[in-house]
C-alpha cells in the first residue's frame, strides 16, 4: 500500500500520538483526564484504521469510544477519588512487575513482527472496502454480525441487573459496609 | 525300583511313627523292624546294583544308584542305625516318637546321599541329612543351647555345602548334566573347581579344620544322635564323597595333597583334643575327627578302599562307644570323666566299651587294626612324612582310646563306691552287644578273601603293608596303653598334668571356635548390623544433595527477590525453604529419606501454591501473564 | 507506513496496556488497561487486513467482532464495579480479598 | 522366537473368565456386601463367598493348565480390538512363563482371602479389593499387550495402596503412601519406556508377539538404551533391586498378613515377570549389553538382603528382606540367561528356568511366610522376634509350618526354593563364575537367620506372658498347608512345572 509522503507523516503523527496518549492515561493525577487520554489514543489508532482503508471500521471505532469513555469519566467521577486530579495521584502496585511485564510483552509481539517474513498482499481497492464489508455483515456474515447483536443486548440487559440497586435477592447493598480508607484496615478483615 | 524304595522306606516308616501312639515298645518295634526291612532291601541292593533314572525336566536328569562303594554304605547305615533306634526307643522318653521319625528320617536321606549317581540327588540328600541333623541336636528344644547348637552345626556345614552346590554347578557348566560320571569330561580347569568344592564340603561334613567345632555342639542332641552322626550318616558322608569322587579327582594334581593335608591335620589335632576333653562325649567327638582325619589321609595318599574300611569299622565302633558312654551319663547324670570309673557298677558295659576301646586303638584283630594298617601302608608309600603323621596319630589314638576306656569305664578309685543309681534295661545292653559283636565281626576282613572283598566294594586298591609297619604300629599302641595305664594309676590321666588354661583351651579344639567367632561370625554380624543401619538411612547423600541444591535456589531466589513476583517468591520460597528443611529433617531422622523428601516436597509444594491464591485479583493477572508468556513461549520454541 | 511499522506501535500499544491493567490498583485505570490492550488488538488486525488480505473483507468483519468484545468488556466490567462498590465499598483491588479459595 | 504368533482359538475365554470373573466378583461384594442382610450380618459368610469367587480363576487356570501344549508359543490366545487405530488391543495368552505366575498367583489369592484378618467392620471393601487386585493381577500375567499390560500395572497398585492404607497398623497410611509414590514413580518411566518401544513399531502396534517378532530396537543405539532404562527402573522398583528397595519394608510391616502375602507372592513378581516378559524378550541385544551390571546388581541385593535381614529384629522385616534376597536370585538367572555368550545355551536356559521357578516358589514360600506372620501379630501383636520364645510348647501347627516355609526358603532340598536356586546357581556358574561364588555366600546367611529366627521364636523357653498362646486355627492351617503343599510338590517331583516353564526357556535362550 503506498500512500505517498504525505500518508507517512500523518501516520506517524497518529500513531507517535496513540502511544503517548496511551502512555499519558497512566501518567496523569486525574482519572478524567486519562479517560480522556484514552479517548485521544483510540482515536488516533482510529485515524490510522482510516488511514489504512478501513474508514467504516476506524470511524465506528473513534465514535464507539468517545460515548465509552464520557461513561467512563462519569463513573470515575460517580466512585472514585480525586476525579479533578487536584492533588498527585499514584495508586500503582507491584510496579516493577508491571513494567517488566509490559517491556516483556511488547518485545515479545515485536519479536515475531520483525523476524518473520509476512505475505504481501494489499488490498487492491480500498475505496470498495466498505461497501465490501457492507455486503459481508449483512450477507455471508450475517449469523456473526447477529451472534454479535444478540451478545450485546444480552449484555445490556444482564449489566443493567448487575448494576441496579434493588436485584432479586433484595437490596445489592444490603449488609455492606464502608471500608476503611485504611488498607491495613481492609486487610485484617 | 529298589533304589527309590531304598531311602524312602525309612521316610514312610517315620511318617507312620508318627500316627502311632506314643508307646515305647510300639513305636521302637516298628522303627527297628523299619530298618530292618530297610537293612534286608539293602543287601539285596548291594547285590543287585538297582538303579533309577529319573526326569526333573528335559534338561535335567537324576539318578539313583546303588553303585560303588554305596553299595557298603547302604547296608551300614541301616545296620548300625537299627541298634541305635532300639537304644533311643528305650531310653528318650521326651518326644519319642519325633525322636524315631527323625532318625528314621536321618537314614532315608543318607540313603538318598550314598544311592545318588549324580550332582544333584547327592546334593539333595547331603542338605536333607544336614536339615535332620539339626532337628535332632535341637530335639531337645526347651534349652536354648541346644537350639543354638543345632544352629551352628547347621550354619557350620551348610558353609561346605556351598562346595557342593558349586561341585555341581560347575560339573552342569562343563557337561550339560549333573552325573557324577561326567566328572570325566570336565577340562582341567574346571575340575580343579570341582575338587575345591568337594573338600570344602567334605571337610565341613567330616568335622575337618577348620570346621571341626560344630561336632562339639552337636553334642547337644541326645546320645543316640549323636551315635548315628558320628558313625553311619552325617560326619561319614564327607568320608563317603571323597571315598567316591577321590579317584575321578585325583587329575586335580593339588586334589590329594590337599586332602591328606587336612586329614593329617585334623588327626592330630583331633587326638589332641580327645586326649584332654574332660566330657566323655567330647572326648568321642574329637576322637571321630581325628578318625575321619585319617580316613581323608588315606584318600589323599590314593587309597579309597582303605579310608572305606576305616570308615566301616569305624562306624561300628563309634556308635559302640557313643552308647557305652550315653549309659554311662545316664548312670551318673554327668559326663565328665573324672566321675565315671563305672568299671564296677556297670561291669557288662565297660567289657562292651572296651571293645570298642579296642577297636579305637586298632588293636589287631579287630577289623579296625586292618584297615589302619592298609592306610599306614599307602600312606607310607605316598610319602614318609605323611606315614610318620600317621604313625604319631596312632599313638594318640591308643591314648586317647585308653585314656576314655579307663576314665569311663575303669576301676573306681579304692575306697569309693559308686551308688547303683542306674540299671541299663535289656534293649541297651541289647544295642550295645549286637554293635560289639559287629565290631568283632568286621575282623573277619582279616581273612584271606577279607582285601578281595573290601576292594571289590570300594572298587580301589589296597596294598599291603610291610612288615615293619605292622610291628611299628603295634609297639606304638603298647606304648600309648602303657603309658595311659601309668597315668592312670597317678591319677594324671584325666589332665595329663596340663595347666588348666592350656587344658581347656586345647580341649575346646585349641581355641578354634572363639577364633571362628571372634573372625567370621562377628564381623558378619556387625557388617549386617551395619547395613542394617545403612539401609534404614539409605541415601542419605541423595537428601544432603537435594537439600543443598534446595538451600542454594532458595538464595538465588533471595537475590533474585526483588524482581520476582511476590506472590510467587513467597510460593517458591516457602517451597525450596520447606525442602530444604524437611530433608534436613528426614537427613537428621535417617529414615530411607530421598523418597520421604520427596513426598514432602510435594506436600510443601502443594501448601505453597495454595498461598498462592492471595485473593488478589492484580496477582492473578500476573500469573495469567506468566502462564500466557509460557505458553507462548512453549509454542514458539516447539516450532 | 509498513506493515512492519503499524505492529510494532500496536505491540507497544498492547505492552502499555500490559503495564496498565498489572499496575493500577484502581479498578476503572485497571480496565483502561485492558482497553489498550484492545486497542493494540485491532490495529494489529486491520493492518493485517489491510496488507495481506488480498480484498477479503473479513479481517474487518472480525475487528468488528473484536470491538462488539471490548464493548461487552467494558460494559460488564463498569456493572461489576459499581456492584462491588455498593456491597463492598471497595474501588481498589487490595479492598477486595475475597477472590480466594 | 518367531514361534511366537497368534495360537489358535480352540478354548475360547477361559482366560479372560480368569481375569475378569473375579473382578465383577469385586463389583457384585462391593455393591451388596452392605445391602443384603445376609451378608452384611456375617464376615464369615462373607469371606466364604469371596474366598469361592477367588477360587474361580485357580480352576479354570488349572484347565487352562491342563490343555496347554508346551509347544514354545504363546497358546490360548484371545483377542480383541480395543483402539485399533493405536494398535491398542485385548490379547492374553499362556505361555510357559505366565502360565505357572498366574496359577501361583490364583493360589495365594485364595489362600490370601480365605485368612483371617481384622476386617475392621469394612469386609466388603477388603473382599472386593482383594477379587480386584486378584483379577488385573492374573491379567498382568496374561496380557499379551503393552498397554493392557500397563494398566493392569498401575491399577493394582492402586488397589494394593488401599489395602495396605485401610486395613493396615502402625503406620499404615504412610507406608501405603510411600509404597504408591514409589511404584508409581516407577510406573512413569515404565509408561515412557513403553511409548518409546511402540514408537519404534512398525506398523506401530502394542501387540507383544508382534513386537517380540519385530525386534524394534534391534541396532538403536542410544534410543534402545533409554527405553532399557525406563523399563529397568519401571521393573527395577517393582522387584525391588537393592536401591530401589526402600519401600519394600515399611509397606510389609505396616500391611495386613494376607495382603504382604500377596504383596510378596504377586506383586513382586510383576517386576521380575517385566524383565524377561519385555525387556528379555522385546530387546535382547540391549538386555546383553547390560547383562553383567545387571547381574552384579543381583549379586547385591542376594548378599546385602541376607545380611540386611540377619540384622532384623522384626519378624516381619526380616521376611520382608529375605525377599529382596530372592528376587536377587532371579534377576541373577535372568541375567545370567540374557547375557551375550556363546555355547552356553543349556546353562543360561537352566538358569532362566530356574529364575521362573524361583518367581512361583518365592511366591507361595513368602507368602506363607507373611501369612504367618500375620497370625503371630493377631496373637502376640507384636513383631519383635525377642518378645517371643518357645512357642512350639503351644503352637506345634504353626511351628510345624513355619519350621517347613523357614527352610524352604532357605532352600532345603526337597522343598521348591532349591528347585530354583540349584538351576539359577547352576547356570550362574557356567557363565559369570566368580559372581555365583560371592551370591552363595547369601545361602549360608539365610540359613543361619533362618534359623535364629526359629530358635528365637519357636523353640527354647516359653515366656510366661504368651501361656495362653493360640495355635493355628483350621482355616489358617488350611491356607498355609494349601500353599506349601505345592511347595514340597515342585521340591520333590518338580517335573510338572519345569515341564512347563521349559517349553518356555528352551526356546527362549535357544534363540
Amino acid at each position: 500500500m503506498s500512500g505517498g509522503l504525505l500518508v507517512d507523516v500523518i501516520f506517524w503523527l497518529f500513531a507517535a500520538g496513540a502511544l503517548v496518549t496511551g502512555y499519558r492515561v497512566f501518567r496523569t493525577d486525574s482519572m478524567v483526564r486519562a479517560a480522556f487520554y484514552l479517548l485521544a489514543s483510540f482515536a488516533a489508532v482510529g485515524g490510522i484504521l482510516v488511514l489504512l482503508g478501513a474508514e467504516f471500521v476506524g470511524m465506528v471505532l473513534i465514535l464507539m469510544m468517545a460515548g465509552e469513555m464520557l461513561i467512563m469519566a462519569i463513573v470515575m467521577v460517580m466512585y472514585m477519588m480525586n476525579p479533578a486530579g487536584l492533588n498527585p495521584m499514584w495508586m500503582v502496585h507491584q510496579h516493577r512487575v508491571a513494567v517488566a511485564a509490559g517491556v516483556l510483552a511488547f518485545a515479545v509481539l515485536a519479536a515475531p513482527v520483525l523476524l518473520v517474513d509476512f505475505p504481501d498482499r494489499p488490498n487492491p481497492a480500498p475505496e470498495e472496502a466498505t461497501a465490501q464489508l457492507g455486503e459481508e455483515l449483512l450477507g455471508d456474515s450475517m449469523l456473526v454480525f447477529q451472534t454479535a447483536g444478540v451478545g450485546l443486548l444480552s449484555t445490556m440487559i444482564g449489566v443493567v441487573v448487575l448494576a441496579s440497586r434493588r436485584g432479586r435477592y433484595g437490596e445489592a447493598d444490603e449488609g455492606s459496609s464502608e471500608p476503611s480508607l485504611e488498607l491495613q484496615d481492609a486487610e485484617s478483615r | 525300583m529298589i533304589a527309590v524304595i531304598l531311602p524312602l522306606l525309612p521316610v514312610v516308616g517315620a511318617g507312620a511313627l508318627l500316627l502311632l501312639r506314643d508307646r515305647a515298645r510300639l513305636v521302637g518295634v516298628v522303627a527297628v523292624a523299619t530298618l530292618l526291612l530297610t537293612l534286608a532291601l539293602a543287601t539285596a541292593g548291594a547285590v543287585a546294583q538297582p538303579s533309577f533314572s529319573w526326569a526333573w525336566s528335559p534338561m535335567i536328569q537324576t539318578r539313583l544308584a546303588v553303585e560303588g562303594f554305596g553299595r557298603p554304605m547302604a547296608v551300614l547305615v541301616p545296620l548300625i542305625a537299627a541298634p541305635i533306634v532300639a537304644y533311643a526307643a528305650a531310653t528318650e522318653d521326651d518326644g519319642r516318637r519325633r525322636l524315631l521319625a527323625l532318625l528314621l528320617a536321618f537314614v532315608g536321606a543318607m540313603l538318598l546321599l550314598v544311592s545318588a549317581a549324580d550332582f544333584l540327588t547327592l546334593l539333595i540328600g547331603w542338605e536333607l541329612v544336614g536339615f535332620v541333623s539339626w532337628a535332632l541336636i535341637g530335639h531337645r528344644w526347651r534349652d536354648p543351647d541346644a537350639v543354638r547348637s543345632a544352629a551352628q552345626a547347621f550354619v557350620t556345614t551348610r558353609v561346605g555345602d556351598l562346595g557342593l552346590f558349586v561341585a555341581a554347578g560347575m560339573t552342569f557348566a562343563a557337561t550339560g548334566s549333573f552325573a557324577l560320571t561326567g566328572l570325566a569330561e570336565a577340562d582341567r580347569g574346571t575340575l580343579s573347581v570341582i575338587a575345591a568344592g568337594v573338600l570344602l564340603a567334605a571337610a565341613a561334613k567330616s568335622a575337618q579344620l577348620p570346621f571341626s567345632p560344630w561336632l562339639f555342639a552337636a553334642m547337644a542332641g541326645p546320645t543316640p544322635v549323636s551315635a548315628l552322626l558320628h558313625s553311619a550318616t552325617l560326619v561319614a558322608a564327607g568320608a563317603y564323597l571323597l571315598i567316591r569322587l577321590g579317584p575321578e579327582l585325583a587329575a586335580v594334581t593339588w586334589f590329594l595333597p590337599a586332602v591328606a593335608a587336612v586329614g593329617i591335620s585334623t588327626a592330630l589335632a583331633g587326638g589332641v583334643v580327645a586326649l584332654v576333653q574332660t566330657d566323655a562325649k567330647r572326648a568321642l567327638a574329637g576322637s571321630t575327627s581325628a578318625q575321619y582325619g585319617l580316613m581323608f589321609v588315606a584318600v589323599g595318599a590314593g587309597s579309597v578302599a582303605a579310608a572305606g574300611a576305616q570308615l566301616v569299622t569305624h562306624a561300628a565302633f563309634k556308635s559302640l562307644l557313643f552308647l557305652g558312654a550315653g549309659v554311662a551319663v545316664h548312670a551318673t547324670g554327668s559326663g565328665w570323666l573324672g566321675g565315671l570309673r563305672l568299671g564296677r557298677a556297670l561291669p557288662r558295659v565297660a567289657l562292651l566299651s572296651a571293645v570298642g576301646a579296642l577297636a579305637l586303638a586298632a588293636v589287631p584283630p579287630l577289623g579296625a587294626a586292618w584297615s589302619k594298617e592298609r592306610i599306614l601302608a599307602a600312606t607310607v608309600e605316598a610319602s614318609p612324612w605323611l606315614g610318620a603323621g600317621v604313625l604319631i596319630a596312632s599313638l594318640l589314638t591308643a591314648l586317647y582310646a585308653a585314656r576314655y576306656q579307663l576314665l569311663a569305664f575303669g576301676p573306681p578309685e579304692a575306697g569309693t563306691t559308686v551308688a547303683q543309681r542306674y540299671r541299663p534295661g535289656a534293649a541297651e545292653l541289647a544295642s550295645l552287644t549286637i554293635l560289639a559283636s559287629v565290631t568283632l565281626l568286621f575282623s573277619a576282613v582279616w581273612l584271606p578273601d577279607g582285601e578281595r572283598f573290601v576292594a571289590s566294594m570300594t572298587e580301589g586298591a589296597l596294598e599291603a603293608g610291610a612288615a615293619w609297619e605292622t610291628a611299628a604300629s603295634a609297639a606304638l599302641i603298647a606304648v600309648g596303653f602303657v603309658l595311659a595305664w601309668q597315668l592312670f594309676r597317678r591319677r594324671r590321666l584325666l589332665t595329663l598334668g596340663l595347666p588348666d588354661r592350656f587344658q581347656a583351651a586345647a580341649a575346646d579344639w585349641l581355641g578354634l571356635p572363639t577364633a571362628t567367632h571372634a573372625m567370621i561370625v562377628r564381623p558378619i554380624e556387625a557388617l549386617a548390623l551395619a547395613l542394617a543401619r545403612l539401609d534404614d538411612r539409605v541415601i542419605d547423600a541423595g537428601v544432603r544433595g537435594v537439600a543443598w541444591l534446595a538451600r542454594s535456589l532458595s538464595a538465588v531466589l533471595s537475590i533474585r527477590g526483588e524482581w520476582t513476583f511476590d506472590g510467587v517468591v513467597r510460593g517458591l520460597a516457602a517451597l525450596t525453604l520447606g525442602t530444604a528443611r524437611a530433608s534436613r529433617a528426614t537427613d537428621d531422622l535417617g529414615v530411607d529419606a530421598a523418597v520421604e523428601a520427596g513426598a514432602r516436597g510435594v506436600g510443601v509444594a502443594g501448601e505453597a501454591s495454595r498461598r498462592l491464591q492471595t485473593g488478589e485479583s492484580h496477582h492473578y493477572f500476573v500469573i495469567i501473564a506468566v502462564g500466557l508468556a509460557v505458553m507462548l513461549g512453549v509454542l514458539l520454541w516447539s516450532r | 507506513m509498513s506493515l512492519e511499522t503499524i505492529l510494532l506501535v500496536a505491540a507497544a500499544l498492547f505492552g502499555i496496556g500490559v503495564y496498565g491493567a498489572l499496575s493500577q490498583q484502581s479498578f476503572v485505570m485497571l480496565m483502561m488497561g485492558l482497553e489498550l490492550m484492545i486497542n493494540g488488538g485491532i490495529l494489529a488486525l486491520v493492518a493485517f487486513w489491510a496488507f495481506t488480505a488480498g480484498g477479503n473483507p473479513q479481517g474487518q468483519m472480525l475487528a468488528i467482532v473484536f470491538m462488539t468484545v471490548m464493548a461487552v468488556e467494558m460494559a460488564l466490567g463498569f456493572a461489576l464495579i459499581t456492584n462491588v462498590y455498593r456491597v463492598r465499598r471497595a474501588d481498589i483491588t487490595e479492598k477486595l480479598r475475597r477472590l480466594k479459595g | 522366537m518367531s514361534c511366537y504368533g497368534a495360537g489358535e482359538d480352540d478354548d475360547p475365554n477361559v482366560l479372560s473368565a480368569a481375569i475378569f470373573l473375579p473382578i465383577v466378583a469385586a463389583v457384585l461384594i462391593f455393591a451388596l456386601g452392605h445391602r443384603l442382610a445376609w451378608l452384611a450380618t456375617s464376615e464369615r459368610r462373607l469371606q466364604s463367598l469371596a474366598t469361592l469367587a477367588a477360587a474361580i480363576p485357580l480352576v479354570l487356570l488349572a484347565l487352562a493348565w491342563l490343555s496347554f501344549e508346551g509347544g514354545g508359543g504363546f497358546e490360548q490366545v484371545e483377542a480383541l480390538e480395543w483402539i485399533p487405530t493405536l494398535g491398542v488391543g485385548y490379547r492374553v495368552g499362556i505361555d510357559g512363563l505366565s502360565l505357572p505366575l498366574a496359577a501361583m498367583t490364583a493360589l495365594i489369592f485364595v489362600a490370601a482371602t480365605v485368612y483371617p484378618v481384622d476386617l475392621r467392620g469394612r469386609g466388603p471393601s477388603y473382599f472386593a479389593l482383594m477379587l480386584f487386585l486378584e483379577g488385573a493381577s492374573i491379567g498382568l500375567f496374561l496380557a499379551l499387550d503393552l498397554f493392557l499390560f500397563f494398566v493392569f500395572w498401575d491399577v493394582s497398585l492402586v488397589a494394593m495402596y488401599f489395602l495396605i492404607g485401610a486395613w493396615g497398623h502402625g503406620d499404615a497410611r504412610r507406608s501405603a503412601l510411600k509404597f504408591f509414590v514409589y511404584t508409581f514413580a516407577g510406573s512413569l518411566p515404565l509408561l515412557l519406556a513403553i511409548l518409546g518401544i511402540y514408537l519404534a513399531t512398525d506398523p506401530r502396534t502394542f501387540d507383544m508377539a508382534q513386537i517380540i517378532e519385530q525386534q524394534p530396537l534391534a541396532g538403536a543405539g542410544l534410543y534402545a538404551v533409554l527405553v532399557f532404562i525406563g523399563f529397568f527402573i519401571g521393573f527395577a522398583i517393582k522387584t525391588p533391586l537393592v536401591p530401589f528397595h526402600t519401600w519394600l519394608p515399611p509397606a510389609h510391616v505396616d500391611a495386613p498378613g494376607p495382603a504382604s502375602a500377596v504383596l510378596a507372592g504377586v506383586l513382586l513378581k510383576m517386576g521380575t515377570y517385566g524383565f524377561v516378559r519385555i525387556l528379555m524378550a522385546m530387546m535382547p541385544d540391549t538386555f546383553a549389553q547390560f547383562a553383567f551390571p545387571l547381574a552384579v546388581l543381583a549379586v547385591v541385593a542376594i548378599v546385602y538382603g541376607s545380611l540386611v535381614a540377619l540384622a532384623q529384629t522384626n519378624l516381619k522385616r526380616l521376611v520382608a528382606y529375605t525377599s529382596i534376597n530372592h528376587m536377587g536370585y532371579v534377576i541373577l538367572g535372568l541375567a545370567v540367561a540374557g547375557a551375550a555368550v556363546s555355547g552356553q545355551a543349556e546353562a543360561q536356559a537352566i538358569a532362566l528356568t530356574g529364575a521362573t521357578v524361583e518367581m512361583v516358589a518365592h511366591g507361595l514360600i513368602t507368602g506363607s511366610l507373611f501369612l504367618i506372620t500375620g497370625s503371630i501379630l493377631a496373637r502376640g501383636s507384636t513383631y519383635e522376634i525377642t518378645a517371643y520364645g518357645g512357642l512350639l510348647q503351644r503352637a506345634p501347627r504353626l511351628t510345624g509350618l513355619t519350621v517347613l516355609a523357614a527352610f524352604a526358603s532357605l532352600g532345603l532340598p526337597g522343598l521348591a526354593g532349591f528347585v530354583a536356586e540349584i538351576q539359577v546357581f547352576a547356570g550362574t556358574l557356567a557363565v559369570y563364575p566368580w559372581l555365583a561364588a560371592i551370591g552363595l555366600f547369601g545361602i549360608v546367611v539365610t540359613a543361619a537367620l533362618f534359623l535364629r529366627m526359629l530358635g528365637a521364636v519357636f523353640l527354647g523357653g516359653l515366656p510366661e506372658r504368651w501361656s495362653e498362646f493360640r495355635d493355628l486355627g483350621r482355616v489358617e492351617a488350611f491356607a498355609l498347608a494349601g500353599l506349601l503343599v505345592f511347595v514340597v510338590l515342585i521340591g520333590v517331583v518338580p517335573a510338572w512345572l519345569l515341564d512347563v516353564v521349559d517349553s518356555f526357556a528352551g526356546p527362549f535362550v535357544g534363540r
